[in-house]
């Protein structure tokens, strides 16, 4: 077991990746000579040189679509996209490009990039800064998304991504880069399956990524008053390990799914949605939902804390489905 | 009504053999498009169909001045890309039967001919789509060392998208073996430049990347070559993108869906008289270097295969339908 | 009554538009000369002038962000996308510009603008031209989007789009505009309501735009077994109307939503959400959706037929939730 | 290291009165930026905070140029703009302290000052997002007949962006009354101009478009304001849009979070004996049109200005919680 940040976590699967495979490189505004805007990127330039570590114009239609076209041409791009916020400008080379070029060429033409980018809120950073839009991505057929929850996922997702034949989205909350952990020796190379972080058996709270401390923290308070709740984190958007979830579904027969995208059209209703559609008679109580109210976000702190999901409301939530007034 | 030049005429620098293949490619479109024209009609060939006629020596005289480790990337009007690459005439009419044996096993249709073999990267239904891709190809190449030239063909209405920019400056920026040909067939659609471009000179445009550029006759095939010859080896030897326009002119509407009512009929009637095929075939014939004779065995050549290839399409196979997500993605545990 | 084309409903309600307020113009490629990609704006031209009937460039991102700024300098802006699939290079104007000028602007700005597109699969134009991406638009706070899935409702709707203070989202199926139907002298100013365009009882197939007349006719097809199948329009996408999308829930006990964006994600999936958190307690069976199938739509007529919504799928979905076999 | 030029110097143009009326807002804006940099630090002010100091000759040289009615559209390094445009310094820091009484009602915070009454349009946080809004501002006002010129402020890095390109491009062709103003400062984040354009020339960019441009020391107030002077004239005379490139230089880093690590020391040193509010002062003082009495009280009135500001916020209401969703959309039934 060793202790480092979420953002070391990030770094450190780079470094290795780089060293692993000479197809591997990395591009993205102000990834090397700045450091990375979040600092993951910090050394990299220093260690694998410009042509590696590649900082790009303000261009994020043109270099994720030329990720898609290096990947196409036979490296493995890691291309980072500052935040999701400014992947709205590159959205046609993912969803037209990247995820049906294998599928359109009738097989012959797979792209194997990862696109990389922080998303999330609680920053102060204001409306167009504090986007999620996981439920869009993972929306979207013939890529693959992943959400590391946790600093062992941060740094253990980006190898197998980068071996996945298939554009893979990683969303890296960007409240979580400071996140401290331990991570054990063994690498896992698992990008397909969601986890149960906290074993329960009264309710089921169904998150990921930015969410997930304050689901398990959450968790912890609802112990605190007799209620045992399992969290499952489901680490891979899509495709969604739905047995995971549903397995913990008909354990607890009641789920709040907790999801920093906005409430209506958010991921928690896809999870919500196969609930109903395969759990339906496991249930004792409606399916429930903690999400982002549906305002732009504002920038004073005690606006931007009313629109987010928070433990407390993770807890309210779940003491109605228990039929707990309090 | 913009004015027309004088058709194309001249020597043809080039020997018999050479001169002829030009010729049987820019006839293989035509014969194969007309095909698929017809095939339309009969409800055989659906959704959107854009004809490349008119256009055919832009594509011939181009890819005739590269090698076959190349790429291409090309747009939704892309069958004569397809046919002059090499790509079996069979295949790509039945992918736009949408049989099987098509070239993207009829996923794609007519806007997304595809072909590994010979590093054809699609038919892009995107405007502009294809540049940024182009981008990436050229610097996976120069990140590898690979001595390789990515052609990347669009439209002049391509140019007034932010992707072309952006493709533009980051391949100059990195000095990518990019060769940008621009097809000015003078619309998008039924917007002709002057009403979508403040600056009409398409050059000028692209030279304010920094980038080389050149202006060729599009309807000469000779002049297409020699630009697309001089051009692919400034980016082979390594000094970055360069830019051609080639000046065209497409006969057809724009798909099977256009009118066609936004351009004078007389300004169509003009620019046929500089089409490619007839103008190259008359040079070749006062040279000598065609005979009627020729000409007509060349003909008959050409409307063979495209029997042969309706043919073949029309015994395709459908895809089963159990196999609709077949290529979505890599079988479990591939790598 | 009258009898006229989904599309000349729609190119009356322009006519009308234009004639009404001198604000209102028209913008987006080929919609002038051209005549418009769907002949929707045939005609408007020569009746109403360049000055008002604008051919733009191939640039989605700055003619539909000069719309945004037109709304915001005074004008009553129609801004054409094509179609939803080019929609992607300008979701930044719309995300971080339409949808959130006024709330973070605290109240300011309001950007009145009308954005319209043709959406939707079944014509064999292949993957890139075969989106749905209502699903999206309906998640974004600030917009409000409307799916007009009758003649009358594309005669009517664009009306009171313009006249709503914020940005309006218009999906026109590009499967509708050929559809022919009876108009009522009356106009209708309605762009809040779901509508129920056939009484039932024993399940609710609700649905919207292009589906709705698959939905009417699996609900034909219904009937023809015994099944009484009620059909909800849900015409207004953002906000839901969901009063009436309950009340159709609790009369029938059994719910199928039909849709046709792709599964996960879908707006099929944000309904279901709602009726588990709402009405769980009055429903007999599990909730269920036919959605889009995820994969790109591809070229081939039978493997598009395939992937997309039909009523054969509608009726066995139905089936299945009453238990009829057969 | 990019060569510095020499300091600007030379006779101030304009009468006593208007060139301290410039030498005010400059010094307005520094001092209300270094009290929001020590307010950030006593973690008043939260998010992003971009400083402008060093730039200040561009705002308040430009804004000085143009009229009341004019539109202003600005990027979130825009403290200045709405200083200089007239937005009550007391609710930009209400702003900034996320306070009901701030120019966005605290829902935007440093990166959003919105003003309808000085018609300032926002500062977009969008690199490049402002672009495409001024455009259609200037659209809208061509099209009611209002003699009025949209000024829109943009870095060069967002130059790299399609949002660039695609609203030049359609400025021009509709000849709308756009002032396209480029603060040069030489880097977007840490990478400099040469690193992300291959043209480095921004003026040859933009006059791509066939749109005159125009080339000012963006540290001697008089040279921005001069410049700005006779493009707002063109554009205001219904020439269609013009560009200027301000080459200025930020002497703090691009945010509170920025390491500031990729510029050499030196060149920020070298810059800032170009410092806009000590050359200006020091030419005014050598014509006597200033003495140092007067630029302490000037200096003195602004510190008492932005001390008043920053009470005013720390009085300021935080919006009730209720009313997040306040703004969102109107009322029911509004129109
Ligand atoms: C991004 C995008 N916008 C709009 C369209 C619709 N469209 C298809 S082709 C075309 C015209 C393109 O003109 P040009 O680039 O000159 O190529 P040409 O068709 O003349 O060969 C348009 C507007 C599209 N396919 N993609
Ligand atoms: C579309 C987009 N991409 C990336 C960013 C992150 N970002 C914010 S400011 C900035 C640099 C912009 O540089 P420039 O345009 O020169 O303006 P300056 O900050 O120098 O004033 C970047 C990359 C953003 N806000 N928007
Ligand atoms: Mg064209
Ligand atoms: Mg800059």
């Amino acid at each position: 077991m060793t202790r480092m940040s979420y953002r070391e976590a990030m770094r450190q699967a780079h470094r290795e990746a780089l060293a692993a495979d000479p197809r591997v490189f990395l591009m993205g505004e102000d990834v090397g000579l700045y450091g990375g805007t979040y600092a993951v990127t910090k050394g990299l330039l220093d260690e694998f040189g410009p042509q590696r570590v590649r900082d790009t114009p303000l261009s994020e239609l043109a270099f994720v679509g030329a990720g898609v076209g290096a990947a196409l041409g036979g490296m493995r791009p890691i291309v980072e996209v500052m935040t999701v916020n400014f992947s709205l400008l590159a959205l046609d080379a993912i969803v037209n490009t990247a995820a049906l070029y294998r599928h359109m060429s009738g097989g012959q033409f797979p792209v194997p990039l990862v696109i990389r980018m922080a998303t999330g809120a609680g920053r102060q950073v204001a409306a167009q800064h504090s986007h999620s839009f996981e439920n869009w991505y993972a929306s979207i057929p013939g890529i693959r998304v992943l959400a590391p929850g946790t600093v062992a996922d941060a740094r253990d997702m980006l190898v197998p991504a980068l071996a996945h034949p298939d554009p893979v989205v990683i969303f890296e909350h960007a409240q979580l880069y400071n996140m401290e952990g331990e991570v054990p020796e063994e690498r896992s190379a698992d990008i397909r399956s969601a986890a149960v972080r906290r074993p329960g058996s009264m309710v089921s709270l169904v998150t990921y990524g930015g969410s997930l401390p304050k689901t398990l923290e959450a968790a912890e308070a609802l112990a605190a008053e007799g209620i045992d709740a399992e969290v499952v984190d489901l680490r891979v958007l899509r495709p969604l390990d739905m047995d995971t979830v549903l397995a913990s579904a008909r354990k607890c027969r009641r789920v709040v799914v907790v999801d920093e995208t906005w409430r209506s059209g958010s991921l928690a209703a896809e999870v919500m949605a196969r609930i109903a559609e395969s759990a339906f008679y496991d249930l004792d109580a409606p399916l429930a939902r903690v999400c982002t109210e549906e305002v732009p976000i504002p920038y004073a702190k005690h606006l931007e804390d009313a629109a987010l999901p928070q433990p407390a409301k993770i807890v309210a939530a779940a003491r109605t489905l228990l039929g707990r007034s309090r | 009504m913009i004015a027309v030049a004088p058709p194309p005429s001249g020597p043809v620098p080039y020997a018999k053999d050479q001169a002829l293949a030009l010729l049987r490619d820019m006839v293989r479109i035509r014969r194969f498009e007309e095909k698929c024209a017809e095939m339309y009609g009969a409800g055989k060939i659906r959704g959107f169909l854009h004809l490349y006629i008119g256009e055919e020596a832009v594509a011939v005289g181009a890819l005739h001045a590269l090698r076959p480790e190349d790429n291409i990337v090309a747009t939704y009007r892309e069958h004569g890309h397809a046919l002059v690459r090499g790509v079996p005439m069979d295949s790509i009419m039945a992918e736009m039967y949408g049989k099987r044996e098509g070239c993207s096993r009829g996923r794609g249709g007519s806007m997304h001919l595809f072909d590994a073999k010979t590093r054809l990267y699609g038919g892009n239904a995107i405007v502009g789509g294809g540049l940024p891709i182009s981008v990436g190809l050229a610097l996976a190449d120069a990140m590898q060392g690979v001595s390789r030239v990515t052609a990347c063909f669009f439209g002049e209405g391509a140019m007034a998208e932010g992707a072309f920019h952006e493709s533009m400056n980051l391949a100059a920026l990195w000095k990518l073996p990019v060769l940008f040909c621009c097809e000015n067939n003078l619309y998008a659609m039924g917007t002709a430049l002057a009403r979508s471009e403040s600056q009409t000179d398409l050059c000028v445009k692209a030279a304010s990347y920094g980038v080389p550029t050149l202006r060729a006759d599009g309807q000469d095939v000779v002049a297409v070559r020699e630009a697309a010859l001089g051009a692919q080896e400034h980016v082979r030897s390594g000094h970055g993108p360069f830019f051609v326009e080639f000046q065209t002119y497409r006969y057809r509407a724009h798909s099977m869906f256009d009118p066609d009512l936004y351009r004078d009929k007389g300004e169509v009637e003009a620019w046929k008289t500089r089409g490619p095929l007839h103008t190259f075939t008359a040079r070749l014939k006062a040279e000598g270097k065609l005979t009627e004779e020729e000409f007509l065995a060349l003909d008959r050549e050409a409307d063979a295969e495209v029997e042969r290839a309706a043919a073949f399409a029309e015994a395709g196979t459908p895809e089963p339908t159990e196999d609709l997500a077949r290529d979505l993605c890599a079988p479990e545990g591939a790598r």
